[in-house]
């Protein structure tokens, strides 16, 4: 059992890649046995996933590292180096927590995609891109290199456009995954000459060496620019928002709640080298207003776009895209007092960290919902649809706890996590809470709207039929979530987000340490 | 010699922008990305570069050289990143052509059915 | 521990549910003191409009585009341009990019 | 107007890229090889290969190689997969 | 050594050239040759940088199979850039 | 592109296509001595393979290479890999456990310059291998698919 927690990190990611390879070899068994493997290997990384967090949060959020090819595997540096040689993982409690979010989705994602791709070609494709896409996603948010940061980003954005144009037979969904490849990779290379600014002058790749270095010069705030913007954008901040709503649109709709995780992962990136990796050099506070300044235009424009939309996916998409901007509000507002450190700024940091699982289980409940109301009404155009409450009274159920929770009705967890926002951004400026309210009140307009127009009324569509059995478990599953979390907030604030905020806000000194010794 | 080298680099990753940015065709704007690609590892391989230095090979080193050789490391990042941009671009490339196959044409300012 | 302490206020949202619960309690109450002799689908629940013709549920539905009409008329100005920047033409996504990172260096270089 | 805004900001961006390249260390004199140093010292001893660069790509950094074939196995999974041909329907 | 640094300032400057006229042809075909060509001149470089593990990677991959790639792309598109 | 080429052509492709194998597979056995490795020679063979579609045309590429069999013998290079990874779990991951053992591959080699010892180098010989396999089949598959595909509907 011992041994099996030591390498936990690393069979996170090398199980869905093993099965990524499996998968294909085992399809031409059949479908029953495919579905079967690929459920079994999803229940397997989900275990490793909570057997990662539980270790770390057992320690209570510190870094625990895992050197790959090193003898004994927590050597990480040989003796007398100072610079780390090897590529390592470095698991803090940010990490932990991000880690759990992915598992939580995953999950979903795969049972719902059972039902969703029964009957469609391809599945001995569609389930590696899955679990390719999973892997990257966890790689993501282990690694301490920032080489290995990157590869892994390349990974999920590959597999992540695979799946965006999985369905070659719709035009839209291939103009959709080529804008977002295109974007991926002009980020994905923004992030490679940032890299390379910075090994050429600190000559090492490692984010606890690099951040033990990095100074205020001009070449690293170059190298800082180009991070921020390249995670930004893959992360889908405003304005370069763009691409995140044709791909959150056109992609499968298992796949939408995915690349949601996807993005909060490139987010957790963006947090990482704000508060690790410069977290010592940058005291740039015009930086901090900025963030605050796309987060609150990122949040505007979400919901204020959202009122305009006929495409209900497109529509949820918009939604998708204003939560980020609740998040980067939350941890933007913690990074420009990360000077000062006032109370309200880890409060903020909380509320951030906290909105990230709240908006992953509301914002994909509310994509796999929408999905099986395209499957069953056959249409996504909210002006054909119409009545489908009357034969699909669970999906509505789901759909509108998924819906109030997004909008931060009490007293579901959107409410607690905006809440901690709300209070520490008007300590911050009165300003900010204003808009982040206003911002709530219209989604929540936004959702009556989309309830109203396809649940309600009179029976429009003939032949509707309820989702079967397993797309409704799976948004049952993401439903207990948002209403656990909503009802029992103290509990996971202290137990999951509190490490979390805490490794970022305070921890860079220990994730530091944990490599560098000393 | 001073820069040159990096400053090449940089110039190809800008005229890769400038395609982005400026051309209408999307097999232009793959080719502006490979550009961009392919000035990043030539940035890479020139950050490792020692001047008169010799590859880092012991099979059949000069032995006088065998202390002057480059970086490795930026080669072994190179290697990967090439593969990495085969991938997108055979990946681009292919939704470019089923675009084609759909909307009847390459341009960007025809590619627009997602908007609003 | 159940509720969150963000240092200016608390939410517990067991007690929220408590009373939220309560008042629904309360407004069946209400509801239930009303008239109980009314039979559903006669004529005395039939929609009374000034002696014109009910019609039909499916004309009354309201479609998900005119449910904010008014909203969107009174926006008409910010919508319009909101809508004009989302053009879906991919040069224009690398633009805001580019554009986003030029301001994000004059602040880096401003700042410092 | 737009375009030569945009161009504006694409001038800007690429002055101080430009910049960032004239700024860094000497062409062909690394300023800190530290890392590499200890490649070429001990890669021989360690893992018994010449080629120093296969031993890093192997050896010290395996896991990327290992994620760089995952990133060619992803791409082949998206290529035949737009190019599985035309088949059911949007249901 | 001299020669050596003249060789490379000509290679570096035929790979500018070489993705200058990839970005300005009109002819897809064209700019995809002279992308080509500009990839083996930095494959060339490469070489030059002692980076021979590199150089035929490039060789290999950036000048051969991506034309390849783009070729066949172009077959089944539009060979010319609209005006 | 179109049809086949003169017998020219074809005999230099077929000459070209064996000269180019064969040095595609020295390179992936002598990764670990000189310069090359799983990389560079698997897409040495595959950009030698570009060549069959221009020599014989496209059909009698696809006859030759079957795109399904390639992308499967590509998993088994990956797994191959993952499972060279997983050898070294016992200490860590991506550990060599093979390096200076004295079994097969493990000869110890000498510091600096010498003449090269192909019987060296642990796993990293085996990793040559599987990464060759996979670099040359998976890149194969991309242009196979890519000529099959873009064929199949396109409006030429």
């Amino acid at each position: 059992m011992n041994a099996l927690s030591v390498h936990a990190p690393v069979l996170l990611v090398a199980t869905p890649l093993l099965a990524a390879f499996v998968v294909p070899l085992v399809a031409k068994l059949g479908s029953t046995v495919r579905n079967a493997v690929v459920g079994v290997f999803t229940l397997l990384t989900a275990s490793l996933a909570g057997l990662v967090a539980a270790n770390v949060l057992a320690g209570s959020g510190a870094p625990s590292v895992y050197v790959f090819g090193a003898n004994p595997l927590n050597l990480t540096l040989p003796s007398g180096m100072h610079v780390p040689i090897r590529i390592l993982f470095e698991v803090d409690g940010m990490s932990a927590f991000m880690i759990l979010i992915t598992a939580l989705v995953a999950v979903a994602a795969t049972l719902y995609s059972f039902s969703y791709f029964k009957e469609h070609s391809g599945g001995e494709m569609y389930y590696p891109l899955l679990f390719l896409l999973l892997a990257a996603i966890f790689g993501m948010e282990e690694t301490g290199d920032l080489f290995n940061f990157f590869v892994f980003l390349e990974i999920a954005g590959i597999a992540a456009c695979g799946l965006i144009g999985f369905r070659p037979w719709r035009g839209r969904s291939q103009e959709a995954a080529f804008k977002t490849m295109a974007l991926y990779t002009l980020s994905g290379l923004f992030v490679l000459i940032a890299l390379g600014l910075l090994y050429g002058q600190h000559g090492g790749l490692n984010i606890a060496y690099l951040s033990s270095r990095v100074g205020a010069g001009m070449l690293d705030l170059v190298a800082l620019g180009l991070l921020v913007v390249a995670l930004g954008t893959k992360a889908g901040v405003a304005p370069m928002h763009m691409w995140a709503l044709d791909a959150y649109g056109e992609a499968p709709a298992p796949i939408s709640a995915v690349l949601v995780a996807s993005s909060q992962a490139s987010l957790y990136g963006l947090f990482r080298v704000l508060f690790t990796l410069f977290g010592a050099a940058v005291s740039v506070a015009a930086l901090g207003w900025f963030l605050i300044a796309l987060s609150v235009l990122t949040l505007f424009v979400g919901v204020t776009m959202a009122l305009l939309q006929k495409d209900i996916k497109r529509l949820i998409a918009y939604g998708a895209v204003s939560q980020i901007g609740y998040m980067l509000l939350g941890v933007g507002v913690g990074f420009t007092t990360s000077g000062s450190r006032p109370a309200y700024g880890f409060v903020a940091m909380q509320g951030g960290i906290f909105h990230m699982v709240n908006d992953a289980a509301c914002i994909g409940l509310l994509f796999l919902a929408a999905g099986a109301v395209h499957r069953a009404s056959g249409t996504r155009d909210l002006n054909r649809m119409g009545g489908l409450g009357h034969d699909m009274k669970w999906t509505a159920a789901l759909f509108a706890i998924g819906a109030l929770a997004l909008a931060g009705v009490p007293p579901f967890n959107g409410f607690s996590s905006k809440l901690l926002i709300y209070e520490s951004s008007f300590a911050a400026s009165p300003i900010l809470a204003a808009i982040a309210i206003l911002s709530s009140i219209l989604l929540l307009a936004v959702f009556m709207k989309v309830f109203q127009a396809a649940f309600l009324g009179p029976r429009l569509l003939e032949n509707v039929r309820e989702a079967s059995r397993g797309m409704l478990v799976s948004m049952l599953m993401l439903a207990v979530v948002v209403v656990v979390f909503g009802l029992f907030p103290g509990f996971f604030v202290d137990k999951l987000v509190t490490p979390a905020a805490k490794a970022l806000w305070l921890g860079r000194d220990a994730y530091v340490r944990a490599v560098l010794g000393g | 010699m001073g820069n040159f080298p990096f400053v090449v680099a940089m110039l190809l990753v800008i005229l890769g922008l400038y395609t982005l940015l400026f051309k209408r065709n999307l097999i232009k704007l793959v080719i502006g990305a490979s550009l961009i690609e392919t000035g990043v590892n030539l940035f890479l391989v020139a950050l490792g570069y020692r001047t008169a230095g010799i590859a880092p090979i012991y099979t059949y080193a000069p032995p006088a050289l065998a202390d002057r050789m480059v970086l490795p490391t930026p080669q072994a990042l190179t290697l990967t990143s090439i593969v990495i941009g085969l991938a997108t671009t055979a990946l681009l490339l292919s939704f470019a052509v089923v675009i084609h196959r759909h909307y009847g044409t390459l341009d960007v300012r025809e590619v627009k059915e997602l908007k609003g | 521990m159940n509720g969150i302490n963000s240092g200016f206020g608390a939410w517990n949202p067991l007690v929220w549910t408590a009373l939220f619960l309560g008042i629904v309690a309360v407004a069946l109450a209400i509801r239930a003191l009303g008239r109980k002799d009314y039979k559903k689908k006669t004529g005395q629940t039939k929609v009374y409009l000034s002696g014109n013709e009910e019609p039909e549920p499916e004309d009354l539905h309201v479609r998900g585009d005119a449910l904010y009409w008014g909203m969107v008329e009174a926006l008409s100005g910010y919508y319009r341009r909101a809508r004009a920047l989302h053009t879906g033409i991919l040069s224009d996504y690398f633009a805001w990019i580019i554009v986003t990172l030029g301001i994000v260096f004059v602040l880096l270089a401003v700042g410092r | 107007m737009k375009k030569a805004a945009v161009f504006a900001a694409f001038v800007f961006v690429a002055a101080f890229l430009l910049f960032a390249a004239g700024r860094l260390h000497p062409f062909g004199e690394p300023s800190a090889p530290a890392m590499d140093d200890y490649f070429l010292a001990h890669s021989q001893a360690e893992t018994g290969a010449n080629n120093v660069v296969t031993a890093i790509v192997f050896d010290y950094r395996g896991f990327d190689t290992l994620g760089e074939a995952t990133v060619l196995f992803a791409a082949i999974l998206g290529v035949v997969a737009v190019f599985r041909g035309p088949r059911e329907d949007e249901r | 050594m001299i020669a050596q640094e003249i060789v490379q300032v000509i290679t570096l400057v035929l790979i500018l050239v070489g993705a200058a006229l990839a970005v300005s042809f009109k002819d897809l075909l064209a700019s995809i040759l002279a992308l080509a060509g500009a990839s083996l001149l930095v494959s060339l470089e490469f070489y030059i940088l002692q980076a021979p593990d590199v150089a035929i990677a490039e060789a290999a991959i950036g000048a051969a199979l991506t034309t390849a790639i783009y070729v066949i792309a172009l077959r089944r598109t539009r060979r010319k850039e609209k005006e | 592109m179109r049809g086949e080429m003169s017998v020219i052509v074809r005999t230099i492709a077929r000459i070209t296509y064996a000269l180019i194998l064969v040095f595609g597979f020295y390179v992936i056995l002598h990764g670990h001595l000189t310069p090359g490795g799983g990389f560079q020679g698997g897409a040495v063979v595959a950009s030698g393979f570009a060549l069959l579609p221009v020599a014989f045309g496209a059909a009698a590429a696809k006859r030759y290479l079957n795109p399904s069999l390639m992308r499967h013998l590509e998993e088994v290079g990956s797994l191959a890999f993952l499972a060279l990874g997983f050898l070294g779990i016992g200490i860590s991951f991506f550990y060599n456990v093979l390096a200076n053992s004295g079994s097969l591959f493990g000869a110890a080699v000498p510091f600096g310059p010498n003449s090269g010892i192909l019987n060296s180098a642990g796993t990293l010989p085996f990793m040559n291998w599987a990464v060759g396999l996979k670099v040359m089949t998976g890149l194969m598959t991309i242009v196979l698919v890519l000529l099959i595909g873009a064929g199949k509907e396109g409006k030429d």
